[in-house]
């Protein structure tokens, strides 16, 4: 397993840097302005310069290998700086956002705890309805709970966010008024009162999101339910004299959360890629909302770094969920 | 062994419809017999007769819907199993009667270790702790010969070759020193070499403990080898009932004897072709209104086509569902015999 | 079955095959040993004739089975069928050896397609190897379909429903489109209930008289390999440790594991099981990854010797026509 | 399924044409039945529906700004007075058409990736990472740059809507396969090693042909789920190009278009946002259902009970 | 007083990414700064110039700007403080400059430094601006929101390239408006409290203020019009029956202004033919269709100006039949026929000309259709008169294809993308244009022959018309010259009504600004000149 796990990671290191040059060339090629926000009043020898001052001017692989040597040399010795109150990035250029002319990765810091409690929490939610759901679903096939599920989550494909979002900001918050339309990034839970709020605002976003998630998630967790509950083993687990709610949460669960589990492992770039539209949508401008501000301003390091982490993740994940399920599933072995 | 005891398991009548999409299948009709202390019934019959449904029937381990069993009683030490709410049922199995499943490859959860899943039953049923259990399970693998037990408590089916994974299977049925076994086709899957370790520890276990076992195989020749009684079973029906050497000896149905005839051996004469049965086994579409081997049944007439026949006695506890008296080599006269779902029947010598 | 349709042309001719298959481990997938699955076999099959190959499960009777067919690309070792050198060519070559050589499978319901009708699966080696129109193709597994036994009418059905005999008369008529000389049983009848195994078995014989075909007869059921083979060969781990004629195996083994495996086979009689005497072996198989120094058999041998640990046994021919791979019977 | 099923009545002689006996499974498929027909009935209202309501659907008729339903216009106007209801229609035309096709592209690329990577070892690794590569793809520089090279060519080749419409079904295509490639390669993994396949080897067949009889067939269900799926990414992903410009010309109507333009108006006018919200989900739905029965119907197995 | 009214809740739905208006010329950014940082002077709504750091605005005539119009004289105010407390001084001033025009630094405000050749500090409250030429209109430099003070002491080690990675300046300037910066999220949040050094000691009455960022018009304008979760909402363009029905439910009032933006459609004079190469749409190949002027005329007279004001932006739009609409003093009404429509003189124009309709309904002459491709950035209201046009173009035999182009792309200056407003490989293009305060002199520049965007100048300029005539360019050479204000006015006017009888742009609609504010927000006074925030130290809370 270690073996298998340390050839991955180092057959990752070409992938990923394959991926970070596809990325580069293609925000290269691109269309769009890092000036294109810039009102038509600015003439454009002014933007010629503005441009050159962000480096636009050098040829493109200079460009990428000065991004490759800030973001794999620079960056990590500025969070060690960070850290131990060491000096080793002093004076170094740092990967900086052309829109915002700040730190990518102090952004990305920044933007950190909204997309963790938002989309986060919904992804944490949604799994934690989604698998009782599948199992309920699962153990009664084509009960009337069973038939709603398919149906609810039908729907909860089908239905885009930027509709559903609008549309429970329209009765929960116009008409209704329980919960604000505006997420507040600057709040801070410091007692009951505010932590209510903080409940209140995250209510519609999480849900939206949660209702997604759950729909695909709780359809893997019943598929995988039924192809485990007429096992022999679980035949084996009566015959033992165990409980129903042993067999089926215990016996059943185990095996069926397997490919479920690395299901839901490769979902987990996807919190830190954001939900896109769910953010702007209630405003909750973490990653998802950042990355696609950043896309329409054509801040390439921005849109480089934040895609090339989220690469990071997908292959980093995808070798979690592999090696998880070589974990929880004692027959299958690497080597 | 124990002649004339009062049977453990008394099995009266007992029926298993399966209602599917298309139709329902009467897969297990009017079985009745007993099983008495310490003795070794085997089963016979062809693929899908019924063996499985009958015993999982008998301990409520045929998931309903689709099935639906009903019966004048299974008497298991007073209690009638099928008359059991769940939780008696669950206080039973796996305490008082093991299970041995067909297939050991699929019969074990591949992902606990085998010491967790025997240690299971002992701490529900016998309220052990866990080192009382875990000590009780090691006794338990070195029991059914497993070397270096302690080791390979914590490894996980997967590790272990098919027989030792049968004999995990066997262990677990054992843990709470069962009255009655069942095991069901337990070597069907295994090797000669290793089947032969396993019937060999079956009878020193026996031996030891002294439990009443059902076994099921359709291999007449494990049969011949460990059985004291047999019971063959065709089409949901039990067709047949006989000690063993009985049995083969004064084979009263047709379809033992055909049974009987197919069955190549190594050690006997060798035959220059292999007898056959032709035609097909019956759909269990409905009760069963005729009898259903008579579509296969060189001896068959018009009786047999429109009645089914009862269990008649052919000779001491011995008794066969059919028309045609062997012995006397001509069909029965109309008068109908003792009636199905006889208690009790005497006899049975054994082998062992 | 018939004795005259034995001839003494070797139809198939096997030297030193061995196939085994590569593990690799470590960060740079370093093969790092091999899986000895058939580890140097060497035997002849005659035109007509049926050789058994028994032994224990997972002992490479498949893989040899397979690699014969070349469906494996073997590792070391030469195959000689109907006079053609087939061990190294390509597998693209292989295409039109094909129809000469055929395999019926162990699990008739695993090698059917689900989704083929039984038109289609017996159709499609014709499809492949032979130019016939459509009405020719249909003719031609409906003819098919009559020499197995099966019921035209059948022709649009699916695998699922049939019977287990049905479904391996498909997969024998799979086998027989082509006009094949050579059959590869591989267990055709383990996974079929008794009286079924009956009517498989006969089947078989009934067509190896007809159309004059060679089986190598895949089984760990003795009794029906000593009703079918006309020779036997015994495996155990990868090698072939007794090859006799078919009388001379079951009445007088050699072989301390021949000898055992025999006498492990419930009799379906209890006067005669009462009386056999069985040898029980100890301990599981070892690993084809790993086998033990000396004879593969050493470590569950009942009347082990010193030497067998240190000394691989060559095979031997005790008797004309029987060959035994073990220390109590080396001679020089 | 057991053997005992096996002597029941003996069918008819003829060679009856296989799909035949998979409509008559499909047929008992209740669910998959009304799937069907509702999308029929979407599908002969988007294209004959015009032939009927002739009001042309990018005609603005002042007076009728932001009517309610009448007479004239039974399901309104929007705010420019043009015929919600024959934009509908026209609507339904393309994202019904640009959802299947380019599920259909999406799921031929994924499944030939799947089973490329799936069935030969040594392009598995490569084609996997490849896929890995395409999830970590921003998708809208992606798709400017994609459309920024290929609008002009294309329109010139075949004309602007035939061109755009291509492009669309392209680009929805080319980013959309991966899950599919995923799991079509996990099955194959697993079908590969099947028996009926050696089988297949055993006869000398080539891979290719192993693959398109034996493989393809029997990964019908992951598809079946991929293809309802696809359908709904599609129709929602043209909305989503066609209000970025990257799609049809501003004056098209698309379904889902339709609702994004109307989902500032819920409050004032909740039937706009209705309307194309129940044409989307209700059709995906229906594909949804007639997908589920279609892999029962294809399902000998199924198909015999 | 300061502090009393408790929180302010600013919306702008495009999210402010830095405070620094030197970096970031965007309107979003400006106008947040402008909480913090101040100019000299500003202009006020009505477009008048106020002093704010200045004690007074200088003139020719009180001698604040010299006769030779090469130099102008500011004094501050005295006593003003930095929020940290520190003095302000004529070295902060002059450091602006010094920092804006450093070499490397890309500052985007640097043509309001143009000719500046020196900052004279006379004494700690008095700076003399030197010009290169003589500057009619001398309030470039340090006026308006475009060009306030910075801090010398905090900016002093972030001239030239090290402007960017001054992240913390940036952030957080010092400055001596009514807020100081206590947060900044970018692209977020911005969290800011009163400065305790601002000059009056009563003001701001707010204690606190958050302007957010994020999402769409339409939730801005909810969450003050309906929800009342914020107190202003900046920029509402959305249909105006949505923003009246949002107005209707009580919650907060819309206010609008107007300034110098207009919508307006472009017309192509060259050829944007694909098959031209590089040749595409340069002035070596007139437009084979609109060099005839009698078909741009039919297509100005086809629209319904009141009509697309109606649809598109209610009461922050008005008819106008002008390129430069304001102030009052350069609007012309020479072209005022346009305000209404009129299809059959259109048509009849048409074909008087000699473009017969074709079988399908679209003009031809000489074998070349009458049919146009009309290009726009993405935006509703865009699409909607998109849309709307291209009906009426049909009625006259026009035949009009339409497509819009993601603003990112279409607003960039990249060289490589064909889909830039600049290159204008289309036939006609719709966007709205504006100028910087009151003095039109460099707007105007804009229709020069040098002008036009073209390969030898990466396709820079704002001549997007490619509109070419030596009357025109003589017209602006004038005015570079001319320091009079009427004879100024003249010239716009002239050169206005040029562009406007040519067709070579067709305006469609005078827009102002619309803002949201609660009813409980008082003192808010739109500006349109600039920015909208400009006197947010007088804004207070409406007690009930
Ligand atoms: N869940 C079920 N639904 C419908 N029919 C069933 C079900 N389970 C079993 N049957 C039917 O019941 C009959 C008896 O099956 P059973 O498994 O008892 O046979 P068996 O004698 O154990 O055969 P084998 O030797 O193959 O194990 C068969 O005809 C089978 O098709
Ligand atoms: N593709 C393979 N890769 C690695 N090892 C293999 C492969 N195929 C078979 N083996 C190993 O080779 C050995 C022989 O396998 P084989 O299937 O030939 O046994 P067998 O005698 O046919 O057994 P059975 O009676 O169970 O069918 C086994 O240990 C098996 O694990
Ligand atoms: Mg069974
Ligand atoms: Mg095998
Ligand atoms: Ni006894």
């Amino acid at each position: 397993m270690l073996h298998y796990t340390i050839r991955r990671l180092l057959l990752a290191i070409p992938t990923l840097l394959f991926i970070s040059l596809v990325i580069f060339l293609l925000l290269d090629l691109a269309p769009g302005d890092p000036m294109a926000s810039i009102p038509l009043t600015v003439p454009p020898e002014v933007k010629e310069r503005m441009r050159e001052a962000l480096g636009l001017g050098e040829p493109v692989h200079i460009r990428f290998l000065n991004w490759l040597y800030q973001f794999f040399i620079v960056e990590p010795q500025v969070a060690f700086d960070h850290l131990f109150g060491t000096d080793f990035s002093e004076g170094k250029q740092r990967i900086i956002s052309f829109q915002s002319r700040s730190p990518v990765m102090s952004v990305v810091a920044e933007r950190m705890p909204q997309t963790l409690w938002v989309v986060g929490l919904s992804y944490v939610f949604a799994t934690l309805i989604a698998v009782p759901i599948g199992i309920i679903s699962a153990y009664r096939q084509y009960s009337w709970f069973d038939q709603l599920g398919t149906f609810v989550s039908m729907i909860g494909f089908s239905i885009p966010t930027f509709f559903s979002g609008v549309l429970l900001i329209v009765i929960f918050s116009v008409t209704l008024g329980w919960f604000p339309s505006i997420y507040d990034t600057t709040h801070e839970v410091t007692d009951w009162s505010s932590f209510v709020f903080q409940m209140k605002q995250m209510a519609m976003p999480v849900f939206v999101l949660t209702l997604y998630n759950a729909a695909q998630v709780s359809r893997f967790m019943r598929a995988s339910m039924l192809d485990n509950l007429n096992q022999d083993y679980v035949r084996t687990a009566r015959a033992k004299g165990m409980s129903e709610k042993v067999v089926v949460l215990l016996h059943v669960l185990r095996n069926s959360m397997i490919p479920v589990v690395t299901v839901i492992a490769l979902g987990v770039p996807s919190i830190f890629g954001g939900a896109i539209i769910t953010e702007q949508v209630f405003q909750v401008n973490g990653l998802g909302q950042m990355l696609i501000t950043a896309i329409y301003a054509s801040d390439a390091p921005m849109v480089q770094t934040l895609t090339f982490i989220f690469a990071v993740l997908i292959v980093l994940f995808n070798l979690i969920a592999d090696i998880l399920y070589g974990i929880l599933d004692p027959r299958i072995r690497y080597d | 062994m124990a002649d004339g005891a009062a049977p453990v398991l008394n099995v009266r009548d007992l029926k298993t419809v399966f209602k599917t999409r298309s139709g329902s299948v009467h897969a297990v009709n009017s079985v009745s017999f007993s099983l008495k202390p310490g003795e070794l019934l085997g089963v016979v019959g062809e693929s899908g007769s019924g063996k499985s449904v009958t015993m999982m029937s008998l301990i409520g381990l045929i998931p309903s819907p689709p099935a639906q069993v009903s019966g004048a009683g299974v008497d298991f030490g007073g209690t009638d199993l099928l008359k059991a709410s769940d939780d008696e049922l669950r206080k039973i199995r796996g305490a008082r009667i093991g299970f041995v499943f067909q297939d050991p490859m699929t019969s074990l959860n591949p992902v606990f270790t085998v010491g967790y899943q025997i240690m299971e039953p002992l701490r529900k049923h016998m309220k052990m702790s866990r080192a009382q259990a875990r000590g009780r399970a090691k006794e338990l693998l070195e029991l059914v010969g497993i070397p270096d037990a302690e080791r390979r408590l914590s490894d996980f089916p997967h590790q272990f070759s098919g027989g030792m994974r049968q004999r995990v299977m066997i262990a677990i049925a054992l843990a709470c020193d069962p009255e009655v076994l069942i095991a069901d086709e337990p070597t069907t899957a295994l090797d000669v070499t290793i089947q032969a370790q396993i019937l060999e520890l079956m009878h020193e276990l026996r031996a030891k403990l002294g439990m009443a076992v059902i076994w099921i195989t359709h291999d007449l020749g494990v049969i011949a080898g460990i059985a004291d009684r047999v019971l063959v079973m065709y089409g949901g029906q039990i067709v047949e009932h006989a000690p063993v050497r009985e049995l083969f000896k004064h084979p009263r149905h047709p379809y033992t004897r055909a049974l009987l005839k197919t069955v190549p051996s190594v050690r006997g004469e060798r035959a220059e072709r292999l007898e056959v049965i032709e035609g097909q086994p019956p759909i269990l579409r409905a009760e069963p209104s005729s009898c259903s081997f008579a579509a296969r049944c060189p001896f068959a007439f018009a009786r047999c086509l429109s009645e089914n026949p009862a269990r008649f006695d052919v000779g001491p506890g011995h008794d066969a569902a059919c028309f045609y008296d062997f012995e006397a080599g001509a069909p029965r006269a109309t008068v109908s015999a003792a009636a199905v779902g006889r208690p009790e029947f005497e006899g049975g010598a054994h082998a062992g | 079955m018939l004795d005259d349709t034995k001839s003494n042309k070797v139809l198939v001719e096997v030297r030193d095959l061995k196939m085994h298959f590569p593990i690799h481990a470590g960060v740079l997938r370093k093969r790092v040993g091999e899986v000895k699955a058939v580890d140097g076999i060497s035997f002849d099959i005659y035109e007509g004739e049926t050789l058994g190959l028994v032994g224990e499960s997972g002992c490479g009777k498949s893989t040899a089975g397979r690699a014969i067919l070349r469906l494996y690309d073997i590792t070391e070792g030469t195959i000689r069928i109907d006079g053609v050198e087939i061990g190294h060519t390509p597998q693209p070559d292989l295409r039109k050896m094909r129809p000469t050589m055929q395999m019926v499978f162990q699990d008739p319901q695993a090698s059917l397609n689900p989704r083929m009708s039984v038109a289609a699966i017996i159709g499609e080696p014709l499809d492949e190897h032979a130019r016939l129109s459509k009405a020719e193709k249909r003719e031609k597994v409906l003819s098919l379909m009559d020499a197995v036994g099966l019921n035209r009418d059948f022709a649009n059905r699916y695998p699922h429903e049939f019977s287990g005999g049905q479904r391996q008369r498909i997969g024998i008529a799979r086998a027989l489109a082509l006009n094949p000389k050579f059959i590869v049983c591989d267990e055709p009848i383990a996974a079929l209930d008794v009286s079924i195994q009956a009517q498989v078995v006969n089947l078989l014989e009934d067509l190896q008289e007809e159309f004059g075909l060679t089986y190598l007869f895949i089984s760990h059921d003795l009794s029906m390999v000593r009703h079918i083979a006309d020779r036997v060969a015994v495996m155990y781990l990868g090698r072939v440790v007794e090859l006799a004629s078919r009388e001379t195996l079951f009445a007088d083994p050699k072989h301390p594991y021949t000898q055992a495996l025999l006498s492990a086979v419930p009799e379906p009689d209890p006067w005669l099981e009462e009386k056999v005497e069985r040898i029980l072996l100890q301990g599981d198989v070892p690993s084809p990854s790993n086998p033990p120094k000396g004879c593969n058999f050493c470590t569950r041998c009942p009347q082990v010797m010193d030497i067998c640990r240190e000394i691989d046994p060559l095979g031997q021919e005790i008797a004309p026509g029987h060959q035994v791979t073990c220390h109590l019977y080396q001679t020089t | 399924m057991s053997d005992a099923t096996v002597t029941t009545t003996v069918k008819p002689k003829a060679p009856r044409n296989q799909w035949w006996d998979v409509w008559d499974q499909f047929k008992t498929h209740k669910g998959a039945m009304a799937g069907l027909i509702f999308f029929v009935f979407i599908v002969l209202a988007v294209y004959l529906g015009p032939f009927l309501w002739k009001i042309d659907p990018t005609y603005i008729d002042f007076r009728a700004r932001n009517q309610g339903p009448s007479l004239a216009h039974p399901f309104g106007a929007d705010q420019l007075g043009r015929d919600i209801l024959a934009r509908m229609l026209a609507g339904g035309q393309v994202s019904i058409s640009v959802g299947l096709t380019a599920m259909i592209l999406s799921l031929v690329l994924g499944t030939f990736v799947g089973v490329l990577a799936g069935y030969w070892k040594r392009l598995d690794g490569m084609l996997m990472r490849l896929t890995d590569l395409f999830l970590a793809l921003p998708l809208l520089p992606l798709l400017m740059v994609i459309i920024m090279l290929f609008r002009d060519p294309l329109r010139k080749m075949f004309g602007l809507e035939a061109g755009i419409f291509i492009l669309i079904v392209f680009v929805i295509g080319i980013t959309s396969w991966m899950q599919t490639a995923r799991i079509v390669r996990g099955d194959v993994l697993a079908l590969k090693e099947r028996e009926y396949v050696l089988a297949a080897r055993s006869i000398g067949t080539p891979s290719r042909r192993v693959v398109l009889r034996h493989i393809l067939p029997n990964i019908m269900s992951p598809i079946m789920v991929s293809a309802t799926l696809g359908i709904a990414n599609a129709i929602i992903t043209e909305s989503a190009l066609s209000f970025l410009g990257l799609g049809f010309p501003p004056d098209y109507p698309t379904w889902g278009r339709l609702l994004f333009d109307a989902k500032d108006m819920i409050q004032q006018y909740p039937e706009r946002v209705i309307w194309p919200g129940l044409a989307i989900s209700l059709t995906v739905l229906a594909v949804n259902y007639i997908g589920d029965g279609l892999r029962d119907a294809l399902d000998p197995r199924i198909r015999g009970r | 007083e300061r502090g009393s009214d408790g929180h302010v809740n600013i919306i702008y739905w495009q999210a402010p990414s830095t405070m620094n208006p030197y970096l970031s010329g965007g309107t979003k950014e400006l106008e947040v700064g402008s909480l913090v940082l101040e100019p000299l002077a500003r202009y006020d709504a009505e477009g008048n110039m106020v002093p704010f750091l200045a004690e007074s605005v200088p003139t020719v005539e009180n001698g604040g700007v010299s006769e030779d119009l090469m130099n102008v004289t500011w004094k501050l105010k005295e006593g003003l403080l930095w929020s940290d407390g520190k003095p302000l001084t004529s070295e902060d001033v002059r450091f602006t400059w010094e920092y804006c025009t450093s070499e490397g630094g890309g500052c985007s405000q640097s043509e309001k430094y143009n000719d500046v050749t020196d900052v004279e500090i006379v004494d700690d409250l008095t700076v003399i601006v030197h010009f290169g030429v003589p500057k009619p209109f001398p309030y470039g430099p340090f006026v308006g929101n475009q060009a306030p003070i910075i801090q010398k002491a905090q900016f002093a080690d972030c001239t030239g390239e090290a402007m960017a990675s001054c992240t913390d300046q940036n952030f957080a300037p010092i400055g001596t408006g009514p807020f100081v910066v206590d947060e900044f999220k970018t692209n977020d949040v911005v969290s800011m409290s009163a400065n305790p050094n601002y000059r009056d000691p009563a003001k701001p009455a707010f204690a606190t203020a958050t302007v957010k960022g994020g999402g769409d018009a339409a939730a801005a304008g909810r969450s003050v019009l309906e929800t009342g979760e914020f107190d202003y909402a900046w920029n509402l363009q959305l249909a105006p029956d949505v923003l009246a029905d949002m107005e209707s439910k009580g919650k907060g009032k819309l206010v609008s202004a107007f300034g110098t933006l207009v919508e307006r459609i472009m017309v192509n004079y060259t050829d944007p033919d694909p098959a031209l190469g590089d040749k595409r749409a340069t002035a070596a190949h007139p437009h084979p269709i609109l060099s005839d002027k009698s078909v741009r005329q039919a297509l100005s007279m086809a629209i319904d100006r009141e009509l697309l004001v109606e649809i598109g932006y209610g009461a922050a739009g008005k008819v106008t039949c002008n390129v430069l609409p304001a102030p009052a003093i350069y609007a012309s009404t020479a072209n005022d026929a346009c305000m209404v429509q009129d299809i059959e003189g259109a048509k009849a124009l048409l074909e008087a000309d000699g473009w017969v309709m074709g079988s399908d309904g679209i003009r031809e002459k000489d074998g070349k259709k009458l049919s146009l491709l009309f290009q726009t950035s993405t935006n509703a209201v865009r699409q909607d008169f998109q849309a709307i046009i291209k009906q009426w173009w049909n009625e006259i035999g026009v035949e009009v294809e339409l497509r819009n182009i993601d603003s990112s792309v279409f607003f960039g200056g990249d060289a490589g993308s064909p889909d830039t407003f600049q290159k204008f490989f289309a036939d006609v293009e719709m966007y709205a244009n504006n100028f910087d305060g009151t003095d039109p002199e460099a707007y105007m520049a804009n229709w020069e022959c040098k002008q036009a965007p073209r390969p030898e100048t990466q396709w820079q300029g704002n001549n997007m018309p490619r509109y070419c005539t030596e009357e025109y360019d003589a017209l602006v050479a004038e005015m570079a010259k001319t320091g009079d204000l009427e004879k100024r006015a003249e010239l716009a006017k002239t050169m206005n009504d040029m562009l406007m009888q040519d067709y070579a742009i067709i305006p469609l609609v005078y827009r102002g600004r619309v803002s949201a504010a609660s009813n409980t927000l008082g003192g808010v006074e739109i500006n349109a000149w600039d920015s909208e925030l400009w006197n947010a130290a007088d804004w207070y809370r409406i007690k009930e």
